[in-house]
């Protein structure tokens, strides 16, 4: 067993959980501000430490757009009162979030990150059944939701887990098979290779249009994002599956639905979006010097940050499902249309060669 | 030791002998049903490992079905376990004794 | 050391797996199905394992995603649905316990008996990678019709299981 | 062979008719009645057009393979030739006239339909005897005659004597079938053909073929036409048949079905040695003289009718006994008229008295019913055979064929039955149409509707001039070996008198001594005066000589006795012993298997382990 691995491996890890959760958490602040722009609103725009105004230059910048907000939410959530309501299933209650958050976190351990820095590649584990990995591990993530309605004990938590891990068992399927033109242009399951392909040939989402598309939606589905939030609609079920929480424990369905989202831009970065590469300037090559590198890494987190925006842009903009038509729309709309996108795409594959 | 065939399939007998028990010894149905599914896997686990040492991979081929064909028989028997809760308000073995006799 | 590697992950996962799978038949803290059904998943998950250690990547992914992923969530609807309450401790029946343990011993009597008769060519050094592309070509081409079969058996249960699901059944 | 598929059509259009009525009509009387009748006039239209197109010469069959097993080769073909021609025309011709008659005497019966669908089906299955062309259709056709008889004699099942005769008609002809069968069965097994043509070439080519089972085999195929045409010893059924509707006794039992037998026996002559031909003869003979004693004390109109046609049956018999197929058939032909005319005679006087059929509860009916009187009177001269009436050169022909023999025993017979047949035929007519009313029914009486009495014209024509008009020329023309040359309209008329002049003149002496007897006792008479001048044997007569008492004792008793020691085997060593010994083990098992159905899903399971462990360790052994 090489050592060096499992050094780089750690600090990789650790590294890129830290980026996770310092995204994950401006996420939550860009949300809000974008938010505040659409519905003509101010949004957070002012918490700051005390006299960090005085710091010359840097100061009125510092305490614009409230950008310490993050910390303050995450501070105010850390010091509420960790409650736990009578009639609950004790155990349950508490590895529930734990659960929901530990497949969001893995999730992003196959995605390419990077091209090479040194001798060592921008991604934890580099498998060869990568796609299968993140569907797999994804799928994990019903039991925290599921989990969490059940232990609660109450009407409103049990409704919204079983809503919620319907909804993303029935998307799973779709997208899941959305996906498989992509591979089958690629010819690889690896998502290393996906990049590569992309690098040479141009990004597949110019290939896959439908793919992306379908892919997309079905990501709004599988992290409980308007228009697809049923799990969590305030008018019907108060709020969803973590009615029932508070403090740190309800922080961690938070976090684990950002993170989520996270790694779905991820996926959908590497998968349509060629990953780190830009097709000019000799960024689709793996950098040769640390600084190509970090530029590659950041072209990633942008294109990454873009699709984000479109997240929290269409959560803004459409109102909601009714859970028949988001039923109708998973089974009836995308899974015959995912079929047929893999058919067509066959048949040209076969028909080209 | 080395670890071999011999070691998988000890593993998987064990998991057979729990599933086996869980099924025999357990009242409730939904359990006997987990049961039945410990000795499916243990049974993919015996095909996996034969696949790798005998160098074929028709072994996983086989597992591949079985985790289809196990899908289908959860999917099913769950629904009939459902349709007789519904009837019986009971999910116990000792309860659903009308076949007596 | 890059033998012994995978040998100890073999025995924890092999602890995991059969430990895990005592506690989804027995546990002694707690009779809630639900709890068997979790610990069936750390089953399925640590046996995921396990398939790795086989270099059976394919199917390990495809055991997480369609059992961890699909029947264990079926069974943990079906438990909630059905609002089953923790299992009452009822004696266990000595009838039940001797049965348990004739059956087993009969078996774990047959399996050693072959186990110790049959030589297992364990020696000759194992290839076989349990990717995607062999497995798929395997799968599209010398098994096409049992894979049409099992295609035909899911859309049977599928109908099977709306009709099951009919409130009116009688 | 012109119209070849006019036979066919024949054949099958009453099928079709039975079949039409039972499935679609049976609600409408009128409707299915008018099926029926058109089917069997449609029939004998066909037939005249086939035998005006290609004449009475014809030898041809018509075949198509019905099925074939091993070496066994079973056609299923017509025998087109004079005989089967002329009984066509005689099946179809008179059965018509019987149809239209059952449109009156049915009209009142709510089962109409039922009875036309059946009267359809005889017509069929009748038509089938007579075009058969082996023996395995022709036997085929003889059971569904049988069957048909069966549900016409219990037409009115809901009385008790209707449905226990027609049990009794056809349990009797079983027996004779029985032997009937077993004759088939060796000519196949010795000659290996069932087909008329073949077997008779094969018996032409060699007279020795049936070796020394010739006799027997022919007298068990004789056994058959003693069912059917209802001979001593199996006559008893015919007269009980008389429950049938009176149409039914008309058409089967006496003009086609019972003639039946005699028909085959001229079909199948070929096979009958001279042994045989003794027995037939002889029995013929016997049953003629029976059964005309057994009618001269009989009082249901019906009855004496009956044993009438026993009688003449037995003439025919006789005379194809004697080797003479052309009088037999001839008679045959005569007595389908005549005896068909007396019948619907007497049902037109049965109709007219309400369902009476008592003779001494009628008389002088002379003057209420003028039709039925001639045209009976016309049916008992033919019956009685005085010349020219068509019985008369019928008859003649067989007291001819008795002479030719040299055969006086029977010639006596024949000519002491033919005095006793106008004995009791005029006592009938006497007591019945002349004399005084013997009761209020016979005054109220009336004349049948005209679709009654049509028929009956018809036939009384033919009853008259039946002796005369070729019939006999067209037979002979088929069995003799030379054909005669067609005499003149006077020469026909009085031919018996050149051919055999001493049956002629003794069979007129004959009627004029049983004219004069029964006008001595009975022209006057109100009550029967023969008993207290007979004594016994009047009685003897009235009680039918006690055969079924006979029959009672012996072979019911007989059969009873049987029966109660099989039932005693069945009962207590197959049933108690052997299938009690399995049923109690099998009951036995299974209480014991029951144990192991708890109906608890786990006991399965570990059942199912045990076996699979036990199956594992035979395998892996």
């Amino acid at each position: 067993m090489d050592w060096n691995f499992i050094i780089f491996s750690v600090v990789k890890i650790a590294v890129a959980i830290g980026v996770l959760h310092a995204i994950a958490a401006y996420a939550v602040l860009a949300e809000r501000k974008i938010s505040a722009w659409i519905q003509d609103r101010v949004g957070p725009n002012r918490v700051a430490p005390p006299f960090m105004k005085y710091i010359p230059v840097l100061g009125p910048v510092l305490t614009r757009w409230g950008i310490f907000q993050p910390l303050a939410d995450g501070l105010k959530f850390m010091l509420k009162e960790d409650f736990t309501p009578a009639g609950v299933h004790k155990a349950y209650f508490w590895i529930a979030p734990a659960v929901a958050i530990i497949p969001s976190m893995i999730v992003i351990a196959v995605i390419p990150f990077g091209s090479v820095m040194g001798h060592q590649q921008m991604v934890i584990a580099n498998l060869n059944v990568g796609i299968l990995y993140t569907f797999g591990i994804v799928s994990l993530g019903v039991y925290g939701i599921v989990l969490a309605g059940y232990a609660a004990n109450s009407k409103y938590p049990f409704l919204g887990g079983i809503r919620s891990s319907a909804q993303m068992i029935s998307y799973e399927i779709s997208m899941g098979m959305s996906v498989i033109p992509v591979f089958l242009i690629a010819g690889a399951l690896n998502l290393s290779s996906v990049i590569a392909w992309q690098a040479q040939h141009g990004w597949l989402v110019i290939y896959a249009p439908l793919s992306f598309i379908i892919f997309l939606i079905a990501g709004f589905a599988e992290t409980n994002r308007l228009p697809f939030d049923l799990p969590e609609a305030e008018t019907e079920l108060v709020g969803g599956y973590h009615t029932e929480y508070s403090s740190m424990k309800f922080a961690l369905f938070f976090l684990a639905e950002y993170s989520n989202m996270i790694a779905a831009t991820g996926m959908m970065t590497t998968l349509f979006f060629g990953g780190w590469t830009l097709p000019f300037w000799g960024l689709d090559q793996p950098a040769h010097s640390i600084g190509i590198a970090i530029v590659q890494i950041l072209i990633f987190l942008a294109k990454m940050c873009a699709l984000m925006t479109v997240f929290i842009w269409v959560r803004w903009m459409f109102p909601r499902f009714r859970y028949d038509q988001l039923m109708d729309l998973g089974w009836r709309r995308f899974v015959p249309l995912a079929v047929v996108n893999i058919l067509v795409t066959a048949i040209v594959l076969w028909a080209i060669s | 030791m080395h670890v071999g065939l011999e070691h998988y399939l000890t593993v998987s007998f064990l998991l057979f002998a729990l599933g086996l028990l869980g099924v025999i010894m357990r009242r409730n149905l939904l359990v006997i049903y987990m049961s039945l599914e410990l000795m499916l896997n243990a049974a993919n686990l015996a095909l996996v490992a034969f696949s790798r040492f005998n160098n074929k991979l028709d072994g996983q081929v086989l597992v591949f079905f079985i985790i289809t064909v196990a899908a289908a028989e959860v999917s099913v028997g769950l629904a009939l376990i459902v349709a007789l809760y519904r009837r019986r308000r009971s999910a116990h073995v000792e309860d659903l004794t009308s076949m007596k006799f | 050391m890059a033998n012994t590697f995978p040998d100890i992950l073999f025995y924890v996962f092999a602890v995991l797996t059969l430990g895990c799978g005592a506690l989804v038949i027995a546990n002694p803290f707690s009779r809630n199905p639900v709890t068997s059904a979790m610990f069936l998943v750390l089953t399925i998950i640590s046996m995921a394992g396990l398939f790795v250690l086989l270099h059976a990547f394919f199917l390990a992914a495809v055991q997480i995603l369609v059992y961890a992923g699909a029947v264990i969530v079926l069974f943990l609807f079906v438990i909630m649905l059905l609002d089953l309450k923790a299992e009452t401790m009822r004696r266990i029946k000595i009838y039940g316990f001797i049965a348990g343990i004739v059956s087993v011993g009969a078996i774990l009597a047959i399996f050693m008996k072959s186990l110790g008769a049959t030589p297992l060519n364990s020696d000759s050094a194992p290839a076989v990678e349990g990717n995607t592309e062999p497995l798929g070509k395997l799968l599209f081409t010398h098994y096409v019709v049992p894979f049409e079969v099992v295609s035909v058996l899911l859309l049977v249960a599928m109908v099977g299981v709306i009709l099951l699901s009919k409130k009116n059944l009688d | 062979m012109k119209y070849e598929l006019l036979p066919w059509l024949t054949l099958f259009l009453p099928l079709f008719a039975a079949v039409f009525i039972t499935l679609f009509t049976l609600r409408c009387k009128t409707l299915s009645s008018f099926i029926s009748i058109g089917a069997i006039v449609a029939g004998f239209i066909l037939t005249v057009v086939f035998i005006s197109a290609n004449g009475f010469q014809i030898r041809a069959e018509s075949v198509r393979t019905w099925l074939s097993i091993g070496n066994l080769q079973v056609d299923f073909g017509l025998k087109l030739d004079a005989l089967s021609l002329m009984m066509m025309l005689i099946v179809t011709g008179v059965g018509g006239a019987i149809h239209i008659y059952s449109r009156g005497y049915m009209r009142e019966d709510p089962g109409m339909a039922r009875f036309f669908a059946f009267l359809s089906l005889f017509t069929f299955s009748m038509l089938g005897i007579v075009l058969a062309n082996n023996f395995v259709q022709l036997f085929i056709f003889w059971e569904l005659v049988g069957v048909s008889s069966y549900l016409l004699i219990g037409f009115w099942f809901e009385k008790p004597s209707a449905g226990d005769a027609a049990k009794k008609a056809f349990i009797v002809n079983r027996l004779g079938d029985f032997g009937f069968l077993l004759g088939i069965l060796m000519v196949w097994g010795l000659l290996g053909s069932l087909n008329f043509s073949q077997l008779q070439g094969q018996l032409a080519a060699n007279s020795q073929a049936l070796g020394t089972m010739a006799t027997i085999a022919g007298l068990l195929i004789f056994c058959g036409a003693v069912g059917k045409s209802a001979q001593f010893p199996l006559h008893v059924w015919l007269p009980d048949a008389m429950e049938g509707p009176t149409p039914v006794s008309a058409l089967i039992h006496a003009a086609t079905m019972v003639a039946a037998g005699v028909y085959m026996l001229c079909r199948v002559l070929f096979v009958l040695n001279a042994d045989a031909l003794q027995v037939v003869a002889y029995i013929g003979g016997f049953t003629a003289l029976l059964s005309a004693l057994i009618a001269i004390q009989q009082n249901d109109i019906k009855r004496i009718i009956a044993y009438s046609t026993l009688s003449q049956l037995g003439y025919m018999v006789m005379a194809v006994g004697l080797g003479g197929p052309t009088p037999a058939m001839f008679h045959l032909t005569t007595h389908a008229f005549f005896k068909a005319l007396l019948f619907l005679s007497a049902g037109s006087v049965i109709t007219a008295l309400h369902h009476e059929q008592d003779i001494w509860k009628m008389g002088n009916l002379k003057s209420k019913m003028p039709v039925t009187f001639w045209t009976f009177l016309a049916g008992a001269l033919a019956l009685s055979g005085i010349f020219p009436f068509s019985g008369f050169y019928s008859k003649d022909s067989i007291l001819g064929q008795a002479l030719v023999r040299h055969n006086y025993l029977l010639f006596g017979v024949g000519v002491f039955v033919a005095c006793l047949t106008t004995f009791y035929i005029f006592r009938l007519f006497f007591v019945v149409f002349l004399g005084k009313e013997k009761s209020d029914l016979s005054s109220h009486a009336h004349e049948s509707p005209p679709v009654m009495t049509g028929p009956l014209l018809v036939l009384a024509v033919f009853s008259v001039i039946g002796g005369y008009i070729g019939i006999e020329g067209i037979y002979n023309r088929m069995f003799a070996a030379q054909p005669e040359t067609s005499a003149g309209f006077a020469a026909a008329l009085v031919a018996p008198f050149h051919a055999a002049p001493m049956a002629a003149w003794l069979g007129i002496l004959a009627f004029f001594i049983g004219l004069a007897c029964a006008y001595g006792l009975y022209a006057k008479a109100d009550k029967d005066p023969l008993p207290e001048i007979l004594g016994p044997l009047a009685t003897a007569m009235k009680n039918k000589f006690y055969f079924d008492e006979l029959y009672e004792g012996v072979f019911v008793r007989a059969h009873d006795c049987i029966a109660a020691v099989m039932n005693g085997i069945d009962r207590w060593l197959v049933e108690g012993f052997c299938i009690g010994l399995i049923r109690g083990g099998t009951d036995l098992t299974g209480r014991c298997l029951r144990y192991f159905q708890t109906g608890n899903l786990q006991t399965y399971a570990f059942l199912f382990v045990l076996g699979v462990v036990v199956a594992l360790y035979v395998v892996l052994r």
